[in-house]
């Protein structure tokens, strides 16, 4: 129908019966109606949304047991005694248990019971433990750490990783239920809003770093397999 | 029981032999479904596709409805653009058809794709190259509008209509649709073209590619030139359709008639472009790539592919029914008219089953071999699906909303 | 209060306006499409640190050396070992599927023990206590004899303790599956009366003169001969290939001469006539041509005419002359002649041997640059003498029951009751690689007690009674001398680059085990713990640098002297073994095909290998035949049709593809398919053309000569 | 870093299809180095993965003229007409899921980029793209033989040849590690199919390093041809001929053969253009 019948046949309908008080009344209940439920599932479902949705994104695991980066850190100065790259540049990530034994020995070293868990429940059995690793990218992912530790303008650990090496206690290990991700990939903020650049692991940060270090993203195969 | 539902002054089939109709089509919907999901659940192994048919029947499908469906923005166009006020009787129905259209459209690509989940890269993750990632926006967008375009006709159902605020949006709508309509034509003429450019923009085979003007290969214009001829061809068809079924002439002869010159005026010229870009592909294109055009309708194991396959699509579903379209006689007497306007909508399939599947048939490395395709029950239950789909919307449509301004004036009820 | 329509409208309107505010939809959206991308359906590797190992490959008789890449003691890849004296960095497709074959789904997991028509597994202890449960009362029964061994080969420390066991426990019965190796070994014992074998310069010879022998088929050691094939443009060195059918050597040979298979020796002894009828051969060497020279010299040129040669093989008469000039004349460096049918691993003639090495010697190349060299046997294997008891005097003084394997099955099954008690095969699988594999597969039903040492559920292992589980090559330690016809003789060590993975053995350590169950001499022959400390002390010459180096190369030149050379086997025109059958009724020749992508030995095809394979050598799971459009035609039988084929042994449906490169009236049936195991990749995939040959045996030699059959072929 | 600058390298393949024997190593170490599944039936080679694939080519002449010749064929790596890097696959792909490296000249495939339109497929002429029509599946054990250095792909999506783009990516960490920046030496990055050719018929190498063999032997003209401007890096030896040259592909895969009958089979030509091709190519270059 064009425009013009419309007004026509509604002016129509007007004049007959219905004055415009009784359609405003029989309007006000219904709308009325409908903006509280309106107001009341809003509420509901974006308070859920942004509070409860990331609780039940996110399984929270601990470590096998606590680790101390501090303490480490100081005894064996620097990080690379324990993440170095290896022979032919690769990078050996995570230490083994061997080179874990070459100071540690199933009598512990100090008094901690992380330690004496980890003499027992893995020194004297000589089973690798099983780190939940908070960077771990995903297996399309090709991280050159020799090219960012040795290239030309060499990064320290902490612009990607924070400061992990001064901490402590190791916090819990999330993992996002469906992707089976790192929280830290994604960036504790559920929007992903990062405020330092350690916060959010994910390919855009790295495009940001690159096009501002060497003046383009790099091409897809600079860092996929 | 239905009887509030429907507009007023207008006579419909009783609800329970309605029922039975939607509950058949439906039954198809439901097969259809099946197969969607068969699709998503074991993956794309179930089609008849392979890595030398890497597009075939849903790309097709897709084309084809798309290029149906633009009945609705080249009428949309005429009406609001180029004010040709008669097409008001008509442009409800097509902007309901279009919707179909474009939603089957839609459907069947989230089912092609090997990865459903991730279909929003293309948006997302856009490379602007790629004619693919203009057909997407364009087509999303245009879907958008023709949405738009078909609530207000919705909101004109009896009850809706009560509520002054529907009622009063569906008249400001109205008013504003103009823009919409320009707006979806602008957009129809990008997707339309690009659709044409993804077959025109494979300078690596032989037989789509294409030169052109600028970024856009010739196939670019010519399909949306073809869309804009042919989709009133649909739109006439199905409108002959729904009145067969329905046992009532619903929109008046001037306006059909109408609607067939411009659509005849549109497939000659087409046709004339279509053919001289098949001249100049076939005596320049091709053999400067060191093919002659008869390598491409002839040679061991070609199939289907033959010169048939050419001549019916440009002569028998494009040169005819352009001719029975423009002159006078023929166009007004309902029997060529109909003749015409179902050759037209045949053609247009085929040239873009043409564009789509022959591409992949003709071997390009010496080498090689031709390859044919044979689809599998889960592709054609899918390619229905949005069919049988449209069917239940257009009746729905039909039943509750005024779609025709004319059916009253043309059908009077007598009641008894 | 009434809640009607619009209630509800406000409820989903809300509810939706809510949900999309929140971060929900965003990343949901994200993360669905980052689960497709972790999805439990595709695997994920685990990372670690590379490592390489080198070893040696032990599939074939090439003995390749090979570089395992490793992932924390996972290996990933096998590459070709770069500078290895055989293969230098190159590797074929089979060697690379060796990490398939460790996790192959036909392997045997266990030792297995027969009950009924089903195995079950049992411990090691138990299976070596049965065996020798079952051994001795054998040797009680005072038949020793009766126990018989079929080996792959009979090189190598694993192979020669078989064959010490079999001593010591007092049988000569022990067999090696017919290989190029053993036929080279006979012809030099024939030409020469040493004990020697035969080995070819091919990367220094002028021109190569094959008699069908496929150089990149699979002959020989594969990739030591691509090399060499390779390397002919570059050295202006020529091939000249003599087969019935275009195989991938001819394409690639600079000349293709199509000759009647079966007629290689009749063509070789042709030239040989026409090189002494012009006197073209060589004088230096002549002298050291034994008596019967003349004898044969005479005896060639009024048998063996240029004209009846091409009568016989269908090559012209100008074309032979031709040859023999080339051959002898050829200006870069020494001409050498080879043969043996493609792979050469079936049928064997020492005649067609013979008879192209008498031109070796006719133009002098033996022992020399590019020529063929006559190589002592590499015996760097100094077992002790065996210990042996009355029980194994008796036995060793009967008879061997034939001098080849085929000979051996065709003996027993013809006596009615069994002259074998029991049976080991090791690295073997006659009853799929044997001539008229179903009758042997009959026979070795037969046999009273089976005992299979075999990797994988094959044929043959189906019909032990025994099943002792032996390694794959990465798994397993062992010594591997180069051969076939290698000049370079190198002894590899294969060693384990991964922990077994199931309760496999060594089959070396498996017999020490079995001998040191018995008492006595036996367990005396067999002082050492295992096969490595038994290699330490039988080969100990190299066994320091073997262990440390992997690889040591005993000899790379030719010998300084001259072998002497005796026609007498050639002089006296030994028969050529003439296919069974009668041709009237078969019409056509089945001839087998080696195809490099199909592994034709002990062990099936990999998956890797099968997916390499033409869709029109398998379909689905139907086998074809090569037949030329000529022959085809006249039958009516189209491309890609179903055809059924039958021959004296047998008759198989198979689908015929036309190839032009087939001599009309012949087909061709690739090797190596038909599988029957528990493995879908290889599975009844094609037929064994092995079904459908009939061994002949050699007169003399007593060979299976074989190179095919007659055969008939209809519509299906 | 966006046009092919003097610092970027252009690996490139030759490939001497007269030393080619079909032996298939080349298929089985693309394979195994890349994790590529097997299927129980891969005998329909429309849909049988084999980033690398052999083709057996003949003369179709009558026994005993009958000639074959096999040509191996990875993804050409097309740098695209005029050589600008818009290979026909990468200048559809709707998602960036591949793209043209203007460092490396390597057509990227990213599987989790992938949404399977299978555009690109349509595209490449070569048949070099495959799509994973079914889950990758391994029998019991069997994928733990699988190389962590290639990530495995998921159903749906599209993979080929990445010139095992891998094994630079590893030598440029041991390059790294060294204290240099770029990869030089020919043997630090060779891809495996190149490395496992029994016959040595594979050369690869960087195509704008002049020490390079294969530059050596392909003598690649730089410039655009004359007749056709869409085509830049034709070789200047007259035994060496790439795939479907005239369309403008400018692929990176070479092929060298002394048989007329050969070279005429890499591309499409009307009646009597070959010969004056090939004239052309003798004798001004011969």
């Amino acid at each position: 129908m064009n425009e013009i019948e419309k007004t026509e046949d509604c002016c129509g309908h007007g004049g007959e019966g219905c004055s415009d008080m009784e359609k405003k009344a029989r309007d006000d209940k219904g709308l009325g109606m409908g903006v509280i439920f309106f107001i009341v599932a809003f509420a509901v479902c974006f308070l859920s949304g942004w509070l409860v949705f990331p609780k039940l994104l996110y399984s929270s695991k601990e470590q096998p047991f606590n680790f101390d980066h501090a303490l480490h850190v100081s005894e064996m100065d620097g990080c690379d005694s324990c993440h170095y790259l290896r022979e032919d540049g690769t990078y050996n990530g995570i230490p083994t248990l061997e080179s874990c034994m070459e100071c540690h020995d199933v009598e512990p070293l100090g008094e901690t019971e992380d330690e004496a868990i980890f003499c027992e429940k893995y020194v004297a059995t000589e089973t690798e433990v099983p780190w939940l690793v908070y960077s771990r990218q995903p297996d399309c992912v090709f991280f050159s750490h020799a090219a960012h530790l040795n290239g030309k303008n060499p990064m320290d650990c902490v612009s990607c990783h924070g400061h992990i090496g001064e901490s402590e206690k190791c916090k819990p290990y999330e993992e996002n239920r469906i992707t089976g991700y790192s929280r830290d990939i994604w960036g504790k903020n559920i929007w992903g809003i990062k405020k330092n650049p350690w916060d959010r692991m994910k390919m855009d940060d790295c495009a940001e770093c690159h096009l501002e270090e060497t003046g383009h993203q790099g091409a897809c195969f600079q860092c996929h397999k | 029981m239905d009887s509030a539902l429907i507009p007023e002054g207008v006579k419909r089939c009783s609800f329970p032999k309605f029922f039975i109709g939607i509950a058949i089509v439906g039954a198809v919907v439901l097969w259809g479904v099946y197969g969607m999901l068969v699709c998503w659940l074991k993956g794309l192994n179930v089609t008849g596709m392979d890595d030398y048919y890497g597009f075939a029947l849903w790309i097709w499908a897709d084309l084809a409805v798309i290029a149906l469906g633009g009945g609705a923005f080249f009428t949309g166009l005429l009406k609001y653009i180029f004010k040709v006020d008669e097409l008001k009787n008509i442009i409800n129905f097509v902007v309901i058809l279009g919707f179909v259209c474009y939603a089957s459209a839609l459907l069947i690509l989230a089912i092609d794709i090997g990865q459903p989940l991730r279909g929003w890269f293309i948006f997302w993750h856009a490379n602007v190259h790629s004619m693919l990632t203009e057909v997407a926006f364009c087509l999303s967008c245009y879907f958008a509008v023709l949405t738009i375009e078909f609530i207000p006709n919705i909101l004109e159902n009896r009850q809706l209509d009560k509520v002054p605020f529907f009622h009063n949006l569906s008249h400001n709508m109205h008013g504003v649709m103009a823009i919409f309509a320009a707006t979806g034509a602008f957009l129809s003429f990008f997707h339309q073209g690009s659709l044409g450019g993804v077959a025109g923009v494979l300078y690596g085979r032989p037989f789509a590619y294409r030169e052109g003007l600028l970024v856009w290969p010739w196939t670019f214009f010519l399909f949306t030139w073809s869309a804009a001829a042919f989709g009133p061809c649909f739109s006439m068809v199905v409108l002959r359709i729904t009145e067969a079924v329905t046992k009532k002439k619903l929109v008046k002869d001037n306006v059909i008639h109408l609607l067939a010159k411009i659509s005849g005026w549109m497939i000659t010229t087409y046709i004339i472009a279509k053919i001289i870009d098949t001249i100049y592909w076939a005596t320049v294109t091709a053999p400067s790539m060191g093919l002659k055009m008869s390598f491409f309708f002839t040679g061991e194991g070609n199939g289907p592919y033959n010169y048939l396959i050419l001549i019916t699509e440009i002569f028998l579903c494009g040169v005819v029914p352009g001719l029975l379209l423009i002159v006078k006689s023929t166009r007004e007497n309902p029997t060529t008219r109909l003749i015409a306007i179902i050759l037209g909508a045949i053609g247009v399939s085929l040239n873009r089953w043409v564009m789509v599947l022959q591409v992949m048939a003709v071997p390009v490395m010496p080498f090689d071999k031709w390859a044919l395709y044979m689809p599998t029950w889960p592709e054609i239950a899918t390619t229905i699906l949005p069919v049988a789909g449209g069917i239940i919307v257009i009746s729905l449509a039909y039943r509750y909303l005024p779609v025709f301004p004319q059916e009253k004036e043309l059908n009077e009820v007598t009641v008894e | 209060m009434k809640v009607d329509r619009r209630s509800f409208l406000g409820l989903g309107l809300g509810a939706a306006a809510g949900v999309a505010l929140s971060p929900v939809g965003a990343k949901l959206t994200d993360d669905s499409s980052i689960w497709t991308q972790t999805w439990f359906l595709t695997p994920v590797p685990e990372d670690g640190e590379i490592t390489f190992e080198p070893s040696v490959c032990s599939l074939c008789p090439g003995k390749c050396g090979i570089n395992v890449r490793k992932i924390t003691n996972r290996p990933v890849k096998v590459d070709g070992l770069e500078g290895y004296p055989v293969n230098d960095g190159g590797i074929c497709l089979h060697g690379i599927s060796a990490i398939q074959y460790l996790y192959d789904p036909s392997r045997v997991k266990t030792p297995m023990k027969r009950n009924g028509d089903t195995f079950e597994s049992i411990s090691w202890e138990t299976a070596i206590s049965e065996i020798k449960q079952k051994l001795g009362d054998i040797r009680k029964s005072g038949s020793a004899s009766k126990l018989a061994c079929v080996s792959g080969d009979d090189k190598g420390s694993v192979a020669q303790l078989f064959q010490r066991f079999l001593s010591a426990f007092g049988s000569n019965n022990f067999y090696t599956m017919p290989n190029l190796e053993s036929a080279l070994a006979l012809t030099a014992q024939t030409m020469h009366g040493e004990d020697a074998t035969i080995a070819y310069d091919l990367e220094n010879a002028g021109m190569i003169l094959s008699f069908g022998a496929g150089l990149i088929e699979g002959w020989g050691s594969p990739v030591s001969c691509f090399k060499a094939n390779a390397s002919k443009k570059d050295r202006g060195s020529k091939l000249y290939q003599i087969e019935a059918r275009l195989s991938n050597t001819a394409a690639n040979a600079d000349k293709w001469i199509p000759v009647k298979p079966g007629t290689e020796a009749d063509l070789a002894l042709g030239i040989c006539a026409v090189i002494l009828k012009e006197k073209m051969f060589n004088a230096e060497y002549a002298q050291y041509f034994g008596g019967n020279f003349n004898k044969f010299a005479a005896m060639v040129q009024n048998k063996y005419s240029v004209a009846n040669v091409s009568q016989t093989t269908g090559v012209p008469e100008a074309e032979i002359a031709k040859l023999a000039n080339l051959f002898v004349k050829f200006n870069k460096s020494k001409s050498v002649a080879i043969c043996g049918r493609g792979k050469a691993n079936d049928a064997v003639s020492l005649k067609e041997f013979a008879a192209v090495h008498a031109l070796n010697c006719l133009v002098g190349n033996i022992n020399q640059k590019g020529g063929a060299w006559i190589l002592p046997q590499n015996e760097y294997l100094q077992f002790p003498d065996v210990v042996t008891d009355d029980a194994a005097d008796k036995g060793l003084s009967a008879k061997q029951i034939s001098t080849s394997a085929t000979g051996f099955f065709s003996k027993i099954k013809a006596t009615s009751k069994p002259d074998i008690e029991a049976l080991f095969v090791v690295n073997a699988n006659p009853c799929h690689n044997l001539h008229d594999a179903k009758y042997i597969t009959d026979v070795v039903k037969q046999v009273p007690f089976v005992v299979s040492f075999s990797s994988f559920m094959d044929e043959t292992a189906k019909q032990a009674d025994l099943i002792l589980p032996s390694h794959t090559c990465l798994e397993m330690m062992q010594d591997l001398p180069s051969g076939s016809g290698v000049t370079r003789q190198v002894v590899g060590l294969s060693k384990p680059v991964v922990d077994p993975v199931f309760d496999t053995k060594n089959p070396g350590d498996a017999i020490i085990e079995l001998a040191k169950s018995f008492e006595g001499s036996i367990a005396e022959s067999f002082p050492w713990d295992d096969l490595e400390g038994c290699l330490s002390e039988v080969a100990s010459d190299i066994w320091d640098t073997l262990s440390e180096d992997g690889h040591v190369v005993v000899s790379d030149k030719a010998p300084g002297s001259l072998p002497s050379v005796d026609f007498s086997f050639l002089a006296e025109n030994p028969a050529t073994a003439a296919l069974a059958g009668d041709n009237n009724e078969y019409p056509l020749i089945l001839i087998p095909i080696d195809n490099m992508r199909v592994a034709p030995g002990a062990q099936a095809s990999s998956a890797f290998a099968v997916k390499t394979v033409a869709d029109t050598v398998i379909k689905g799971k139907d086998g074809f035949i090569e037949i030329n459009p000529a022959t085809a035609k006249n039958m009516g039988i189209k491309d890609g049709s179903e055809v059924k084929v039958t021959t004296p042994s047998g008759s198989v449906v198979v689908r015929a593809t036309y190839f032009h490169g087939i001599m009309p009236g012949y087909i061709g049936m690739v090797q190596g398919l038909g599988h029957d195991m528990n493995n879908m990749y290889v599975a009844d995939k094609g037929v064994n053309v092995n079904e459908l040959i009939t061994p002949v045996f050699e007169t003399g030699s007593g060979l299976d000569a074989a190179f095919g059959s007659v055969a008939k072929i209809s519509k299906a | 870093m966006k046009q092919n600058n003097k610092q970027a390298h252009k690996f490139g393949m030759v490939i001497d299809l007269d030393k080619c024997t079909g032996c298939g190593s080349c298929m089985v170490a693309c394979m195994s180095e890349n994790n590529v599944p097997v299927k129980e039936d891969e005998s329909d080679k429309k849909d049988s993965i084999t980033w690398m694939r052999v083709y057996k080519l003949n003369n179709n002449k009558p026994f005993p003229e009958t000639e074959i010749c096999y040509l191996p064929r990875p993804c050409q790596h097309c740098s695209g007409k005029g050589d600008h890097g818009h290979s026909p696959c990468v200048s559809v792909c709707p998602a960036t899921a591949t793209d043209y490296d203007y460092s490396t000249g390597i057509v990227s495939q990213i599987y989790t980029r992938c949404f399977g339109c299978r555009y690109c497929m349509g595209a490449c002429p070569y048949h070099a793209r495959y799509f994973n029509w079914w889950d990758p599946k391994w029998p019991d054990g069997m994928e733990s033989y699988l190389s962590p250095n290639v990530s495995p792909r998921m159903r749906g999506v599209v993979e080929k040849c990445s010139f095992c783009f891998h094994r630079y990516q590893l030598a440029k960490e041991q390059v790294y590690y060294d204290g240099e920046e770029r990869i030089e030496d020919e043997a630090a990055y060779q891809t495996a199919c190149t490395q496992a050719c029994p016959a040595g018929a594979i050369v690869f190498g960087d195509l704008n390093n002049p020490d390079h063999q294969v530059t050596q032997i392909v003598k690649p003209n730089p410039h655009p041809e004359h007749d056709n401007h869409d085509v830049v890096g034709k070789s200047r030896n007259p035994k060496v001929f790439r795939l479907l040259e005239r369309l403008g592909t400018n692929t990176k895969i070479y092929y060298m053969s002394e048989r007329k009958w050969v070279r005429k089979l890499g591309d499409n030509y009307l009646d009597g253009e070959w010969e004056k091709a090939d004239n052309h190519h003798g004798s001004s270059h011969g």
